[in-house]
């Protein structure tokens, strides 16, 4: 297990040169090195805003549920105020874990080990012989469970344990709203009960930049095709594909609705485009109603492909799934699949939606199940002697494409299939990983570009 | 705990036949059972389909860690998600998917045992029969690495002359977090 | 092995008995042990007790790892230390601890599942059947933790009206370092 | 594979007796079985080589990592090389070496778990019975180190008198690339 | 695995920064660090005096079992001579294994992989081929097992690989010696047939300072009270607690008798102590005989709570067990229950005693089974790249309390439950941590004090 | 898992004196060190001469079989040209294994992530949308699958990723070229199909050690003895034994013919040799044909012991099985037993040969069941603090033997049982891990010796 009480012996320089974003050369040593990876839990994870849960997750006070930073467990949960918390699962008193279920309901957190009793916002409200064995010489207002930063966004709650970092707001930018936008440009959504969880052999990150791959789409997948069980032709759309870069690594990657398409759909009310959507048939994008332009903005609006919040939150089918990434080693990631649909929805098209993320993605799903093998196999030889020293070629479309201002801080490149999306998250990745705090990452951190990239 | 439950009176009629006769029919449900998961194991999936009842519900919630106050929350219900939640039309999806060679994550294919175990039948009725088994599925892939599922199984058999087809697996693992890299293997 | 030194005389005559009655009881057996395993596996605690005998004698005996000359040194004796040595008052006490909802080595409860196998009746005396099986209990806890524990198990079955009570269980485990937390599971 | 292919047109005239003497036979076999099983683990080898018959072939070929379209190769064949390739001679030779006192991966013995499932009678011709089960054997040794191996079996069991001989057995291991010191046990 | 061949980066300053005496922070990593970890190993395992056996254990010439000093392998065998020797089970040829079970009895110990020969005092007095393929030329002086120093107290027997060691009665001191006379109290003691051992996922430290940690039993344990096995109120005493510290860390926590009960003991006959020890019920520590004054002293004999001879042993139940905590990696520990009764015992008392064992403590033990579950998860939050840094808090009784000489070296303190001998334990941690050999460490060692504390 | 991205913590000196020729005293950590091993990967494994294969595994072009260096996977292919390639088996788009199985036949390599497509010759020939996403603009030359070198002996296939490596024949030189000779020594050769596979809980080094050492074979496989499987008094021969030391760490060792015997040989024809051999009974190897002497040499084909092609090749059984000691980690190695028949040799013979090669090796072999139990007690007790600084011996015939040259490079030593070859393997590994690169090495390794040693 790392330890990581140490320093690391990677030096700045040296981080900013394993990944060329000139070339698109990634150092393999980025997917399996155990230095690294404990530097990615202190300069990543520990200081990004990572996604916690949805609102309707925690319905009521005292509703909570386990999630992660990085390695470190979080217990979030609902107070009396309604608000949501995110203190760290570990007691002030000898460091037991306050909550071991996945989920639950308390009106407080008790220690198992000695009684120590923590209120829904974690302060610490009850010890045992307190008056007696204490003389009532407790600091009680410092040994509160650990909280970190709660900020949310249209209902969705992220959580980061840096007090430097920017407001929620300001993290995600335009690019990281348009991705929560898509969860909800169908109106008010909630999570389906259910999160499939599974662990992978794989970097964490070979995962995520898999979200903006698709070209791997119909190698990877071709079995799924084969089984008839999609039909890749009708969902790739290889030439109208649109990247959009946001500051501080957030991206999408994928289908793009052409202009001349998006003009006539903007021409149409929403019944209109309900009828349109059911006329296209299977495995077609809902098209997505008025209130959509709202939430993603008039490029936003045109993406039907991956978002990712960074570092490790994955938008996919145009907003009916979320896929959690979360780092356990460098060659172990842990994936949780969140299902998402409109609360008004009808029930049958709740049903189709719930069907279809059933069958898709997760450790069963009829796509997903492939790419495991693959990411476990490109970690793998990333540890070998000779296999690390070869790097990776990321280089689909560099120099081919021109970036524009997509009108509020984030640019947008549209073209066909390219690597766009991955350069841009590694390249993110060595400045996260460079810089000694957010002051400094703010300072040297890449803004999302315009002109040819 | 639920289909126990249900099936609690029902089981009484059943234990007031026979004892040779339910004898018999343990014999026959397990002898199907085994020959079933032997199926699999040899990788003889359209053998294994012409024992799949059209109308076959095969589905595998997802299981949580719940306290004891909890536990009514420990699987997911119909309706909600699940690993598998499949119709006879999505096993022939998965059969095509395992023949098509390009299914990598069973191409090399793995090497599964299907161990069928505490066979216990729990309820008869008319030509159906309510089955609950222990399974451990064991897979092993490539030069080392091996996965385990256990849990418990709720089977639905249906007489058809000679044999039986296989109506309802309802399959209760006993993982929250999936420890593999994906379930391409059928349970 | 001393047990089945023991029972060999005894297992002599109850071959002798017609095999259509032998499968029979096999049948009884089997099924009895079966649905006992499922109780535990289904957190029935209070229905498993109601099979278990006032005199038991719930026995796991440590075990050492020896050379071939001190062979008669891998089990504790009775009398003894063991893992367990309980009488019918200690198991209701488990029971008991675990409903208590503070057991945090089952809080939140564990999975079980109880892998009975190998069912062997080894002597028939009146009304009590001695069976040997072997085991293996699979336990998951948490998001990740998986326990298992097999060996050989030697049960005392005695009749009592349609079912049986279980009046003695010696377990005879596989491991001498018990590599696991806690036996906070009944085996 | 083959040997279920082989096996089929044989398996329906046997599927062709009546119910309670398949039955019956089933319960005889396992019955002998689960008594083999138990002499291994109780490392009374001498009274296992009894059950032995004299022309037996005990046989564990090496299984390869191979595509769908080699699966052809996925065992190798009689005559090449194998894990285990014996006569009774030389399974004599082994219980000589496990008794010697000298055998140091033996020595302190190891502690085996043979678990025998899914039970299946395949064919049966005069007085010879092909029987397939799925078989799980735990090791235990000194402190902490545990292997498993799992994989089907193809056994040939003769009838002598009031029990059987083993005439044939050939393991069918779930392995590629074996994950552990040795196999000096018996399967 | 850890390797440790190389210096550790561990320097003293910052060791003696780990635990801070005077708040009783306690920084995690402590319980986590891998590189601590093997310093453990060098610095307070190999260093110590490592319990190993019980006279009783080893009755005749041959009679051999296994033990350890930290994680090397170590054969306790009787010679002919009667003497006890503690040998390292590696061969001096090619270092394999000379012993492979956990017990056993030897003429002499024969390698199993060429035959080398070695006297039950470790001498090699035969080597195969030694005439012809060695021409007679091996040191064999030089080549016997490596012996462990061993030496006894009261029929218990302790082994230490340092030369320069103080003898065991030093090394014990006062205290140390208190709690290898509980064990005797009742008279000459034998170890019961049987010793359960069970890996528990947690840092060997916590398992340790838990025995001094009164404070746990009542939420810990409450299910234990809830199936009706014990009744806390009955053993808990919170208002007559007796600490007793000793040099290099030994230390006894738990209930004390008050001096005007001992009073009352100390006029009574040894059969009237046994008529009111018959009188008390369930439960209750049996009152001890005339001789335990000798063996513990006007304070020890008081203490009917936990001693542990640092590092590692802790005898309970007043003297009935012990349990060894034996260190198998930063998040792994091995427990060995050893059982203790007088031989002269009657053998109904006997036969009380070991069921009490047997249902109390081990991994299946009513109360034990309980422990465990909330050492892991302690031990697994200092992983933790936020856990890790908010240390742990051991401020019970801090300032609160006199401690005076328990005259001969050690001292008491009595009063409410506390975390004095947490701090203790802790305190004496760093210090051996940080010495470079025995004449540093006692040099620098901590007295016991007096005065408040 | 090692990353082994960052240099090692051990210098020249130091590594140097890890095993002292002059005592054959050798230093444990040598078996356990993480840090160690990594630096094997880098300067042994990727630098030797691996062997890959042997001719007659690859039939035809596409004939493919995964073998290893180090940790490294490669593909070793024949190519339509019928020339052996070695390839590493990661794709250099993003890393991917291209190939899965173990072996297989394939026109050309298809990566199951992108589909990108290699020729049987390493050469990218297929990329999917090269035109379209890639824009045509990609260097496919410079990303083939990477290449290792291959050169051939006898059919015997090896491959090295040192640029700087001598050739085969130079690295092999006569020591390691006889080795193969005695495999070829009856003919034309073929590899049995299948190739046994285990994993032991032992470094590498003393699996490979363990070859030269005929010192525990009466010992060590007593109980084969005992259960009548074979006689070792007719295959010890402790008298007649010959070393042979060869450049590089390449060596031999085990019985020898005798000099009168062999002239007796050299007189005969092969007929006579044959019937010679089936008068002599069991467990005799075959006396070697005339053709013998020219791949063997004077010296060499009266051999009749274990050759060691440095690192890990044995040549056993007199040339009917080779097995590969692959390095898996420090306490991990992983053996690949091979069968080699002569194309020519008569069906009952092959069958014997392969009978043999049964039962005497291989996981469940009579004979090597009882190795790894003994060097995995070895290599464990290595780690421990107390037993890594104990050190090895390896004195045996130390100082007591005379060594002549054998003709063309390499040396032999006749005499008794000995560990010479044991302690040339050590001090050839000290020079390996010593030098910064071949020419290092070529200038510092240690030149058969001639005279005592
Ligand atoms: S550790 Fe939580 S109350 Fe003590
Ligand atoms: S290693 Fe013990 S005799 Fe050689
Ligand atoms: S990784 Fe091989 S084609 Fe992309
Ligand atoms: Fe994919
Ligand atoms: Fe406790
Ligand atoms: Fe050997």
């Amino acid at each position: 297990m790392a330890d990581g009480s140490h320093a690391s012996a990677w030096g700045e320089a040296e981080i900013l040169s394993l990944f060329d974003a000139s070339t698109g050369e990634l150092d393999r040593r980025v997917l399996s090195d155990e230095g690294l990876y404990r530097l990615e839990l202190e300069r990543i994870f520990a200081r990004a805003w990572n996604f916690m849960c949805h609102d309707s997750q925690l319905k009521d006070p005292g509703d909570w549920l386990i999630s992660w930073i990085g390695e470190d467990q979080v217990i979030v949960v609902r107070d009396d105020d309604g608000r949501i918390n995110a203190l760290l699962n570990t007691c002030r008193h000898r460091g037991n874990a306050v909550c071991r279920a996945e989920r639950g309901r308390a009106k407080s957190f008790v220690c198992s080990y000695h009684g120590w009793n923590y209120g829904l916002d974690g302060r610490l409200i009850g010890v045992p012989g307190l008056k007696t064995y204490y003389h009532d010489d407790l600091d009680r207002s410092r040994l509160g469970l650990a909280r970190a930063r709660v900020e949310s966004y249209l209902g969705f709650h992220f959580a980061t344990l840096a007090e430097d970092a920017p407001s929620l707001h300001d993290y995600l930018g335009e690019v990281g709203r348009i991705g929560l936008g898509m969860l909800c440009a169908h109106g008010e959504v909630e999570v389906v009960e259910g999160i499939q969880k599974n662990v992978i052999g794989c970097n964490w990150k070979i995962a995520v930049d898999n979200l903006f791959d698709w070209y791997h789409v119909a190698y990877s997948h071709n079995s799924a095709q084969a089984a008839g069980f999609f039909d890749i032709s009708k969902i790739l759309h290889p030439k109208n594909q649109m990247v959009m870069l946001g500051e501080f690594g957030h991206a999408i990657g994928g289908p793009g609705i052409p202009p001349e398409r998006q003009a006539t759909i903007d021409g149409l009310t929403d019944d209109e485009r309900e009828a349109m959507s059911r006329a296209q048939g299977e495995n077609q994008p809902r098209i997505r109603p008025r209130r959509a332009a709202e939430l993603m903005g008039p490029v936003g609006v045109r993406s039907e492909g991956h978002p990712n919040i960074f570092p490790n939150l994955w938008i996919t089918l145009s907003g009916v799934q979320m896929c959690l990434r979360l780092p356990r080693g460098p060659s172990k990631t842990e994936l949780w699949w969140f299902t998402i649909v409109p609360k008004a929805a009808h029930p049958a098209l709740k049903r189709k939606m719930i069907w279809e993320a059933n069958h898709i993605f997760g450790p069963a799903g009829l796509l997903e199940q492939d790419d495991g093998e693959n990411w476990t196999q490109a970690t793998r030889s990333a540890r070998g002697v000779a296999g690390r020293k070869l790097g990776q070629r990321l280089s689909m479309g560099l120099g081919r494409d021109e970036a524009a201002a997509s009108g509020n801080g984030g640019s947008a490149i549209e073209g066909l299939i390219s690597e766009h999306g991955q350069r841009w998250l590694y390249r993110a990745w060595t400045e996260w990983m460079a810089a000694r705090d957010w002051a400094q990452l703010k300072a040297n951190h890449s803004r999302p570009p315009t002109g040819t990239v | 705990m639920t289909t126990l439950e249900r099936t609690r009176p029902r089981r009484r009629t059943w234990e007031e036949t026979p004892l040779a006769e339910r004898a018999g029919l343990q014999f026959e449900v397990e002898r199907f059972l085994y020959a079933e998961a032997a199926l699999l194991d040899a990788r003889r999936y359209r053998d294994w389909l012409a024992l799949i009842a059209e109308d076959i519900h095969y589905w595998m919630p997802i299981r949580r860690t719940v306290s004891t106050s909890d536990l009514d929350l420990e699987f997911t219900k119909p309706g909600e998600m699940a690993f598998f939640d499949d119709t006879r039309e999505v096993l022939e999806m998965r059969v095509k998917k395992l023949e098509a060679g390009s299914a990598w994550s069973e191409e090399p294919p793995s090497r599964s045992r299907h161990f069928v175990s505490n066979v216990r039948i729990v309820a008869v009725e008319g030509d159906e029969i309510t089955v609950e088994a222990c399974f451990r599925l064991y897979r092993s892939r490539l030069n080392s690495e091996a996965d385990e599922w256990t849990g418990r199984r709720v089977d639905l058999l249906r007489r058809a002359g000679a044999t039986f087809l296989l109506a309802r697996r309802h399959l209760f693992l006993d993982q929250t977090v999936i420890l593999a890299n994906n379930m391409s293997t059928i349970f």
